[in-house]
């Protein structure tokens, strides 16, 4: 897909920040474009967790730098967002980051999709915490948003469903779509991954 | 002066109690708010003056670029 | 890319997510149950404190009914956003789309659905429990339901801001209690002119004022609060 | 004009501006309740309705006075804050609202210990009194806020929404209780009657009313060092300063 470079999805410019006077990274700048699979990288406590959420627009202050956000996005976090007493169903069609209608037809495919066939109208709170990790991800196949944060989307989730996530992020990249993720994983996927390391700035 | 004698000022044909504690208490309080600040930021500077001391007696490496 | 699909308008938003709010507390009875068992045995309380004279209850009974409509509403308010916090929906929430001071709406309007009304609609029963004169009645449970609103506003206000704390239930009383006041003043002012004879609408359109109000700024300050609380 | 702004800003400034303005409105101010105290007590006449009690007067009301023009300046702080990001607003709002509590409890207990020998009881509910207790409970709901969160600058915003919404509503309080108050007892006590005050009573009132804003701008403006040195700990500017510091 052929990009120039003011088609980017995401730019970020001289990104600093500082939590409890200890300075977790300076000058980050880096875009994100169409097709781009970006691994944020770093031990714990680098601040990959704070960068996602600054990317995202959920951290507003304690940190200075500019973020452009140019298109919807869809973020992930730790917590997956699903309520115990809804079905995977109603979680979806009703979620609260109000993306879209979605029918019935899309949301089944959807749950197919991470293997929770069948589970689609049974209260989450039958469901597994893995389980509901894949009730979260279920949305990447809905979600129409050209541009996902992931924050330790492996989390809790079985070699099969890693497989199968990594298969959809490289169609999603190959759709024009971007992704920016942050793991501890190598990721095994049939395209370029970039690696954002927090303490090491960009790597090939 | 108002009052011919201090036991008059004092008693302020009865209200003085009412009148000297309500002083007192406003002057109590008035110190300890104009106190309270100044202590706060000794602290703060003895605080922060022994911490250097502490740095570049004890010769931790690395630490003196922090 | 495929076609994108819109994203629902704010309006419609916010119906899906006062249905979703509705679904989840119905799955939950005892949360509804809640509340009004609270308002019963509080009612229950007071003839045993201040003696079951009937003509001294009766006079109290305005004042009575109205505190413990608020006392209610305290308990409950505290719990509007914590469980979509915990899950972190409240994140997905912030980054929804629509404006974020119109879906806080549609919380609200849950939380007074599930409390103010339910209050409102039961309470003359208590009332009569209490000896409230029966054309006091219909003027209390018209100042419930417009004030138990404003209630619920002021109330999300105090849990936006305090959501993100680990013990918020204790401080979001001291934080909202102040703002209680005006409501409980011309609430059971008016039921109190019920009582009376004296008419009670100048008091109601009081409320409704404030009510306006309320609508107007409560869910801009709900929105930045809880921006605040999901960032701490 | 906008460098000024951008100095207001800036923390070491602002640190070093509010010591030279307290090294000389500091003592002034001290100096100035000592005159306005001394005026007040012993040389004025008593008043020829309340006697002597009503000296208390030199305190209660500026004290009232200015705990209500301080929730105004912590709301505008809130409000600058809030919209400009301006982190020094931030400290100066923090600052306001431990001040404002001590004069709000200064003004209700100066108050009640008023009413004793005028109206004969410690404490009547009335519209001013009650409002004036409401104020300290929105004052003393900023401090528990701005304790209860980890992070400060969070904890700034919090209070700032607070604040402001406590800004909208201070007159809907205030009337609301003056309506509450009309609506149960005839207004028996008055506490400002159109009575025109004498001015050999009204100089030492107006003398203590400006010391007692010069004494919140002095409070102010301390709680705002101590409160900047704590956040800037770690740069360099307040390090040098540590370091020429004695203990």
């Amino acid at each position: 897909m052929p990009q120039g470079p003011g088609d980017s999805l995401l730019a970020v410019y001289d990104l600093c920040l500082e939590r409890g006077g200890r300075e977790l990274f300076r000058d980050l700048a880096f875009e994100v474009s169409p097709g781009q699979l970006l691994q944020v990288d770093g031990p714990n406590g680098a601040g990959k967790t704070s960068l996602l959420r600054i990317l995202a627009g959920l951290s507003r202050y304690g940190f200075s730098g500019r973020v452009e956000r140019r298109t919807p996005l869809l973020y992930l976090g730790h917590h997956p967002a699903v309520k115990a007493l809804l079905t995977p169903r109603e979680n979806l069609a009703w979620h609260v980051a109000g993306e879209a209608a979605y029918n019935d037809g899309q949301i089944e495919e959807a749950l197919a999709r991470v293997g929770l066939y069948g589970y689609e109208d049974v209260p989450s709170h039958a469901l597994s915490a893995g389980q509901h990790r894949r009730v979260n991800l279920a949305r990447l196949y809905l979600s129409h948003c050209p541009l996902w944060l992931l924050d330790e989307p492996f989390t809790a989730i079985d070699k099969g469903g890693v497989a199968e996530l990594e298969t959809l992020l490289v169609e999603h990249v190959g759709r024009g779509g971007a992704v920016v993720l942050t793991s501890h994983q190598v990721l095994r996927v049939a395209c370029r991954v970039q690696v954002l390391s927090l303490t090491e700035g960009l790597l090939a | 002066m108002y009052f011919d004698s201090l036991s008059a000022a004092l008693s302020m044909d009865g209200h003085g109690p009412y009148v000297w504690s309500a002083y007192a208490i406003c002057l109590v309080v008035v110190a300890l708010i104009l106190l309270a600040p100044r202590r706060r930021r000794r602290n703060i500077l003895r605080r922060l003056s022994a911490e250097q001391k502490r740095q570049q007696h004890g010769q931790i490496p690395g630490n003196e670029g922090k | 890319m495929s076609a994108v699909a819109q994203a629902p308008g704010p309006a419609r938003f916010c119906l899906v997510l006062l249905r979703r709010q509705l679904t989840l507390a119905v799955r939950r009875p005892i949360e509804i149950g809640n509340p009004l068992l609270f308002f019963a045995m509080v009612v229950a309380l007071f003839p045993l404190g201040l003696g079951p004279a009937p003509d001294q209850l009766a006079g109290f009974a305005p004042g009575i009914l109205w505190i413990i409509a608020l006392l209610s509403n305290l308990l409950t308010s505290d719990t509007v956003f914590r469980s979509d916090f915990e899950d972190g929906s409240l994140e997905q929430l912030l980054l929804a789309p629509q404006p974020l001071f119109l879906s806080v709406l549609a919380y609200i309007g849950a939380h007074w659905l599930l409390t103010g009304l339910l209050l409102a609609l039961v309470s003359p029963v208590f009332a009569l429990m209490l000896n409230l004169s029966a054309p006091a009645v219909g003027v209390l449970v018209a100042s419930l339901l417009l004030g138990t609103a404003v209630l619920s506003l002021v109330g999300g206000i105090g849990a936006a801001l305090t959501v993100g704390l680990k013990r918020g239930g204790m401080l979001i009383s001291l934080l909202i209690l102040p703002f209680y006041m005006p409501v409980l003043i011309f609430g059971s002012a008016a039921v109190r002119n019920a009582v009376l004879g004296i008419p009670a609408t100048p008091y109601l359109a009081i409320i409704a004022a404030m009510l306006c109000l309320a609508i107007a700024l409560a869910p801009l300050a709900i929105a930045a609060g809880l921006r605040i609380s999901v960032d701490a | 004009m906008w460098s000024f702004f951008h100095k207001l800003g800036s923390p070491p400034w602002l640190y070093r501006i509010a010591g030279t303005i307290l090294r000389w409105l500091l003592p002034v101010t001290i100096v100035a309740l000592c005159v306005g105290v001394t005026w007040g007590l012993l040389y004025t006449a008593p008043d020829f309705r309340q006697g002597n009690s009503y000296r208390i007067i030199y305190i209660h009301v500026p004290a009232a006075a200015v705990a209500l023009a301080g929730y105004y300046v912590m709301a505008i702080a809130g409000a600058v804050s809030l919209i400009w990001k301006m982190k020094m607003a931030d400290v100066a709002m923090k600052s306001c609202a431990p001040i404002g509590a001590a004069l709000t409890f200064i003004a209700l207990v100066t108050g009640s210990i008023w009413g004793k020998p005028t109206w004969g009881t410690w404490w009547v509910w009335d519209a001013r009194i009650t409002s004036m207790l409401i104020l300290l409970f929105l004052y003393l709901g900023v401090v528990a806020l701005y304790e209860a969160y980890d992070n400060k600058e969070a904890a700034g915003k919090a209070c700032a929404v607070l604040t402001l919404v406590g800004m909208v509503n201070i007159p809907i309080i205030y009337k609301s209780v003056d309506w509450w108050y009309s609506l149960h007892q005839p207004a028996s006590i008055k506490m400002t009657g159109d009575t025109t005050i004498d001015p050999s009573m009204l100089y030492p009132l107006l003398l203590m009313i400006a010391s007692f804003y010069a004494l919140f701008t002095c409070c102010l403006l301390m709680n705002m060092r101590a409160e900047i040195l704590e956040r800037e700990a770690r740069t360099g500017w307040v390090k040098k300063l540590a370091l020429g510091y004695r203990s």
